[in-house]
């Protein structure tokens, strides 16, 4: 007994020896104490990294970006690859948790050593892995339009920003003569951001808003919003509601008697794959707002949805993040081109500039911020299930993620 | 030693009275059983007294107050039970069971160290319910009359002056019903002893005084051979065909 | 006051969707001590009942009114089949049967992924049940929420009049207030739980179709609601039909309330405070059932 | 009421449990000293720095394991709100973290970002000493769970009510963290930090040295519970758990029994939370939830709720298979979970702690 208490506290000796005297670097001491993770592009295959939620509740999502950047390498391949190596596809559950994310991304980029990683979905997701790419200077795409105020070093937003979707949606009902919005968004970073613009665009633009309210994730009883709504008489509702509450909050919007006609619903996640589980009966004529849908005319659309379909099924439809996911990894082929290497800081330096046909169009990236133009386009959901566009910017918009070119903007970042 | 007081006890279970108005003093060493047939409101009353259950009335031991108070401090008070199945801790060796009957009154220090000698209480108990050599084996895996002894050990240890037993020997054999008496004549010194029992041989050998209850009100009270030639109670015992009667 | 009324409503209306999740955990929970997490995952299954269901029969009115007791049956079966696997096994053990059943949903959970896909499906209400019926221009009752109200309404009756009036539900109430008694007075008692367990989950299958006029029909929608339904069960009193219709009602008007006036996450967590602040008072839920047994 | 009393694991046979109980005191000895020497000498060696930074969050799990072990599995406390206490500890820590982060006087950077806010919020305010944040990260935990836990078990809520209500604590702090955005990140969470009491984070030495503090702070837990467990309270403990009305009548107060165990579980969970900041870089609401601390509870279940190192084990080899199974299988991982509660739960109450033990009965049985 005695022997053994000797020896745990030799251990805990021990121990506390070891954390005085490995103590490393102090904050700012040492700048070049992390030299990053190179990847691994020895051989006659380069490995990239699919990092998505493949379980838990973001899987709904999230699999199908995970399926068409799977589409993407395989067409990839089949064209020869990038720079004469064939892409490896390493595939992470993120497991819709956000530290597991975080542990994911760093093992894709320490134990895999992948060239670059393609994915994440919600904000929360992408803040967890920020700092393990800036960390190990790797490369991320985030394929998802969201709240923008963020411009990492090392990640390529394929998504709209804000000044691609939410804003080009207020110009539209400001067209329509809807000037009085009510603001109904899930409780977390992008609806809260995304309506904190909202009202700085209102404020300036003749808009009233007469209300805002915020459903925790996953909530399904709408009862209590819908009165509010109805009662505020609005002219719209801006929709940044995520997920199952969508569904039930379009439930709940048809019974009170509210529809597309008298008060229409401008929503921002509501994409062709949530339109089927939602059902047409209660989202008929209700609007959209992105930057591509199945239906957007162009021989790459055409191209892209029949390969998808063709390797997923005929019933499966196409979405907008999962087009910008398709195309984070063509771009970063393209890039990859121009720099004549995998190398992240030659990537990155030839980044500006490189552009794609996409199937949402002509796509080109701002090598200032990582982001890329894209088309905004408003739709409306048809009878038939799929979104059809009724409105959009003509031309591709410049990325603006801290809304540096709006004047009405200043302040809010 | 004190006695036990009560007056004008009542219980009821959403409506239904099961102790109704009892009356009751138990003199200081008495030795008092309480029969009556089932659903007499014996165990009731013990339920009372202790606190378990929630009664209107006085119930004093000694000059104190007894109703009101949470059952924890009724037994710092120095009232201890037994149940009618025996309750011991199962999961805990005879030692360790004893050890906790005997600590009430340890100081918070002292319980968050091991302890490093068996108390004397406890050595002595051990031997007075003669589970010395059961000593670490888990309680729950003693036979039947050795749990109920267990219970009495940690009476013994728990040294309170009011002891209220419930059936003590049910469901023992004959052997085991002697060396209870044996154990309540020891425990029985000094104290004073409530015993709950069916058993009429048995309350005939230790009862020094005998209430009965019937329909959760005292029908007869007095020694052995008074409550035994009651006519009420012959009628009572008689009427409900009870085992004894 | 328009708006105070369509609250309660509102309110009044969430309540009758708790109290119809919150039936069928009552009386498992009354009856066998038995946490049973896996509830929600049997609303699941009623509400994926309707969505097969509309595979075959492409009316919307006749395909819920026949998911009904279709919808009762499987779920109830489902439930019957969990009583006979695990949780007889379990009945000294309820707080085990807790950690069980979270693992059977679990599973359950998963295998309606593998089965039905990760997203939500899509059902169609009848068009009678998106309308709803105008009182005042700001004031309408929408027919979904009627109609759960009334479902709600018929569980209880029909619960109430199976309990109190058949040989059966005397035999569950027999069980409840004293499962040995019961079985030495020779109810087959194995039997009463498999049945009692066939009701309480059958009522899950049922709430499950409710939910489809409501929310989502996906593998998570149980785990959204259940929570809330074992509050109601727990502040309302083991085994009590009454307590959880009150509890039920009054948590579901609160909640409106609160959200009206502040934000649905307040509410939340004010409804939680609430709960804890009554427990305080009666720590055994509303309505206990009282015995001299000590515990 | 009889339904709420939890009952104790069934009966194995006599001659071993006594054999079980005069050897555990020797046996959990030298697997603390086997533990001591696999996570300071074996593990830092032999793992590459990922892998050691995964268990450094592995042994965070088992830290709030080792709580839940002695409520649970000695107290028959089912808390299923453990996240409560480990997001308590853990924000306490961040919050200071980010502050630090920020330098002197200056907001954290979501908070500008997210917040609009034009000062500190008044209770963020005294994060930023180290002297009053980290034993915040143990107390405040502590204290919660006291101030609850009095509530509670003097009333006595026990049993099923008493898991439902930690379960609901648990969804309700979740909701109310993810509300309050502009102060608390919201469901982002608190993360991005750079340094961990001015060490940088990104340095693998430092890495290195958070993983040394967990596992010293570990043991040190282990060490704790080992003396609570064999200390006369632990005995008290279990007699609680079989039968609180007795150890009531035997004139203690089981209420403040079983709140000395909730509150250290709590404090250990506490810690817990303060060291995965610095280990996994993250804290947010999704930690906290009801999923979440169900999890906690698995590993503890699979290990041997009633044993002092099988929550240990328990906790790190559920979130090690995790890791690994859903590199491979992403959808089985749910179906073995799953398995997993159910069949340890249902069919091995003594978990991973108890086989050792049935195969011995096993053989004696056949000799």
């Amino acid at each position: 007994m005695y022997s053994l208490r000797g020896r745990r506290t030799g251990a805990l000796l021990i121990a506390v020896a070891l954390a005085l005297t490995a103590c490393g670097s102090k904050t700012g001491e040492n700048e070049s104490s992390s030299s990053g993770a190179v990847a691994d592009t020895s051989g006659d295959t380069v490995k990239v990294g699919l990092l998505n939620s493949l379980s838990g509740t973001m899987a709904i999502s999230e699999v199908t970006v995970r399926d068409s950047i799977k589409l993407a390498v395989e067409e990839i391949n089949a064209s020869g690859g990038v720079l004469g190596k064939k892409l490896e596809p390493i595939s992470e559950d993120g497991a819709s948790d956000w530290p597991t994310f975080a542990e994911k991304a760093e093992k894709l980029i320490k134990e895999d050593r992948v060239a670059a990683v393609f994915g994440c979905w919600t904000s929360a997701s992408r803040k967890a892995v920020k700092p393990v790419f800036e960390e190990n200077k790797a490369l991320l795409f985030y394929p998802v339009q969201y709240e923008g105020l963020e411009q990492s070093p090392y990640i390529f937003y394929t998504g709209a920003t804000t000044n691609q979707q939410i804003v080009p949606g207020l110009d539209y009902l400001k067209s329509q003569g809807k000037t009085s919005v009510y603001l109904v968004g899930s409780d977390y970073v992008f609806p809260r951001t995304a309506n904190k613009i909202i009202k700085a665009y209102a404020a300036a633009n003749g808009m009233t808003i007469l209300g805002e309210d915020y459903a925790p994730l996953g909530s399904t009883e709408f009862g209590t919003i819908v009165n509010k709504v109805k009662a505020s008489k609005a002219s719209a509702v801006f929709n940044t509601l995520n997920g199952d509450s969508n569904v039930a909050f379009f439930k709940e919007y048809k019974s009170a008697g509210l529809t597309a006609a008298t008060m229409p619903v401008v929503s921002v996640s509501i994409a062709e794959e949530e339109v089927k589980s939602i059902g047409t009966q209660y989202l008929a004529d209700q609007l959209t707002a992105w930057n591509y849908y199945q239906t957007t005319p162009g021989a790459a659309n055409e191209k892209f949805v029949k390969a998808y379909k063709a390797k997923y099924g005929a019933d499966k439809p196409t979405s907008d993040p999962m087009e910008a996911a398709y195309v984070s990894v063509y771009l970063w082929k393209a890039m990859v081109e121009k720099a004549g290497s995998f190398e992240v800081a030659k990537v990155k330096a030839a980044s500006d500039g490189v552009t794609f046909e996409a199937p949402e169009g002509t796509v080109t990236i701002d090598g200032a911020t990582q982001h890329i133009y894209k088309t905004a386009r408003i739709g409306k959901v048809g009878g038939d299930g799929l979104i059809t566009e009724v409105w959009n910017s003509g031309s591709p918009v410049k990325p603006d993620p801290y809304l540096k070119g709006y004047a009405w903007a200043t302040g809010l970042s | 030693m004190d006695g036990l007081k009560v007056r004008d006890l009542h219980v009821s279970f959403d409506g239904f009275q099961a102790v109704d108005g009892v009356d009751l003093d138990v003199a200081p060493g008495d030795i008092r059983f309480l029969i009556g047939p089932n659903g007499a409101g014996k165990t009731t009353l013990v339920d009372a007294v202790t606190g378990l259950v929630k009664a209107t009335g006085s119930v004093h031991f000694g000059d104190k107050e007894l109703l009101g108070r949470p059952v924890h401090q009724i037994a710092r008070m120095g009232v201890g039970r037994t149940f009618q199945t025996a309750t011991v801790f199962e999961e805990l060796t005879v030692l360790q069971n004893l050890d906790i009957a005997a600590g009430a009154a340890r100081r918070p220090w002292t319980l968050l160290r091991r302890r490093k000698a068996i108390p004397a209480v406890v050595t002595d108990a051990l031997e007075t319910i003669n589970l010395t050599t059961q000593r670490d084996q888990l309680a729950g895996t003693l036979a039947h009359g050795q749990k109920q002894w267990l219970e009495i050990g940690m009476l013994l240890v728990q040294d309170v002056p009011l002891l209220l037993l419930d059936e003590p020997v049910a469901g023992m054999s004959h052997d085991e019903r002697d060396a209870t008496g044996a154990l309540l004549g020891v425990v029985s010194r000094d104290r004073t002893v409530v015993v709950i029992e069916h058993d009429m041989d048995f309350m005939r050998s230790f009862a020094r005084t005998v209430t009965v209850l019937h329909a959760g009100k005292v029908l007869s009270e007095g020694s052995v051979a008074q409550v035994q030639a009651d006519p009420r109670v012959q009628e009572v015992y008689l009427g409900q065909g009870t085992r004894d009667a | 006051m328009t708006v105070i009324v369509s609250q309660l409503f509102t309110g009044v209306s969430i309540g009758a969707v708790l109290l119809l999740i919150a039936l069928g955990l009552s009386l498992t929970f009354g009856q066998m001590g038995v946490i049973n997490m896996a509830h929600g995952e049997f609303i699941m299954a009623g509400a994926y009942t309707v969505y097969v269901l509309q595979k075959v029969i492409t009316g919307a009115g006749w395909s819920l009114l026949i998911a009904l007791p279709i919808a009762f049956a499987v779920a109830g079966a489902m439930g019957v089949l969990l009583e006979f696997l695990l949780i007889r096994r379990l009945y000294a053990r309820p707080l085990d049967t807790l950690l069980v059943t979270w693992g059977v949903s679990l599973i359950l959970q998963q295998a309606a992924r593998d089965i039905f896909g990760a997203p939500n499906v899509q059902t169609r209400a009848p068009d009678a049940l998106t309308g709803n019926i105008r009182i005042t221009d700001d004031l309408v009752l929408s027919n979904n929420r009627l109609f759960i109200l009334a479902l709600a309404a018929l569980a209880v009756v029909a619960l109430t009049v199976v309990l109190r009036f058949t040989s059966l539900g005397r035999r569950i109430r027999a069980v409840v207030q004293n499962r040995d008694l019961a079985a030495v007075s020779g109810i087959p008692t194995g039997r009463v739980d498999r049945l009692t367990f066939f009701i309480g989950s059958g009522l899950a299958g049922v709430a499950g179709v409710a939910l489809t006029l409501l929310g989502p029909i996906g593998p998570t929608m149980g785990t959204n609601v259940i929570i809330d339904a074992f509050l109601v069960v727990v502040a309302g009193g083991i085994g009590h039909l009454k307590g959880s219709v009150i509890v039920a009602f009054a948590l579901g008007t609160l909640q409106s309330l609160i959200e009206y006036s502040t934000t649905v996450s307040v509410a939340k967590v004010l409804v939680f405070v609430a709960i804890v602040a009554f427990l305080q008072w009666r720590p055994q839920g509303l309505f206990t059932l009282r015995t001299r047994s000590m515990a | 009421m009889t339904s709420t009393v939890e009952r104790p694991v069934s009966a194995p046979p006599a001659a071993s449990r006594r054999r079980f109980v005069s050897k555990a005191p020797l046996r959990a000895g030298a697997g603390l000293a086997a533990a001591a020497v696999l996570l300071f000498a074996v593990a830092p060696v032999a793992l590459s720095d990922f892998r050691l930074s995964l268990l450094a969050k592995y042994l965070c799990f088992a830290m709030v394991a080792v709580g839940i072990g002695l409520a649970w599995g000695r107290g028959g406390l089912l808390t299923l709100g453990q996240g409560v206490f480990f997001g308590l500890g853990g924000y306490a820590m961040a919050m200071h973290m980010k502050l630090a982060d920020a330098g002197p006087g200056q907001m954290p950077d979501f908070m500008l970002l997210y917040g609009q806010l034009d000062a500190l919020p008044w209770w963020w305010a005294p994060f930023r000493s180290p002297y009053f944040a980290l034993p915040a990260t143990v107390l405040l935990p502590m204290l919660v769970a006291f101030l609850l836990g009095s509530l509670v078990f003097r009333r006595r809520v026990r049993g099923a009510y008493f898991a439902i209500l930690s379960q609901a604590l648990a969804a309700a702090l979740a909701i109310f963290l993810i509300g309050q955005q502009g102060t608390t990140g919201g469901t982002n969470g608190l993360t991005d930090f750079q340094g961990f009491f001015g060490y940088d984070l990104d340095d693998p030495v430092n890495q290195r040295m958070v993983y040394f503090i967990v596992a010293g702070s570990l043991l040190a837990l282990l060490l704790i519970a080992r003396q609570l467990i064999k200390s006369r309270y632990g005995e008290l403990l279990v007699a609680v758990r079989d039968s609180e009305e007795r150890v009531r009548f035997l004139g203690y107060n089981p209420a403040n029994v079983k709140l000395v165990a909730y509150v250290v579980a709590a404090g250990m969970a506490g810690l817990a939370g303060a060291l995965f900041v610095p280990a996994v870089g993250i804290i947010n609401p999704a930690l906290i939830g009801i999923v979440p601390s169900i999890e906690f509870v698995i590993g503890v279940a699979v290990g041997g709720r009633a044993t002092l190192l099988g929550p240990v084990i328990g906790a790190v080899a559920v979130a090690w298979a995790r890791t690994t199974l859903s590199e491979e299988f992403p959808a089985a991982w749910t179906y073995l979970q799953g398995l997993l509660f159910v069949l340890v739960v249902a069919f091995l109450p003594g978990g991973l702690a108890s086989v050792y033990r049935l195969l011995k009965e096993r053989r004696h049985g056949r000799a």
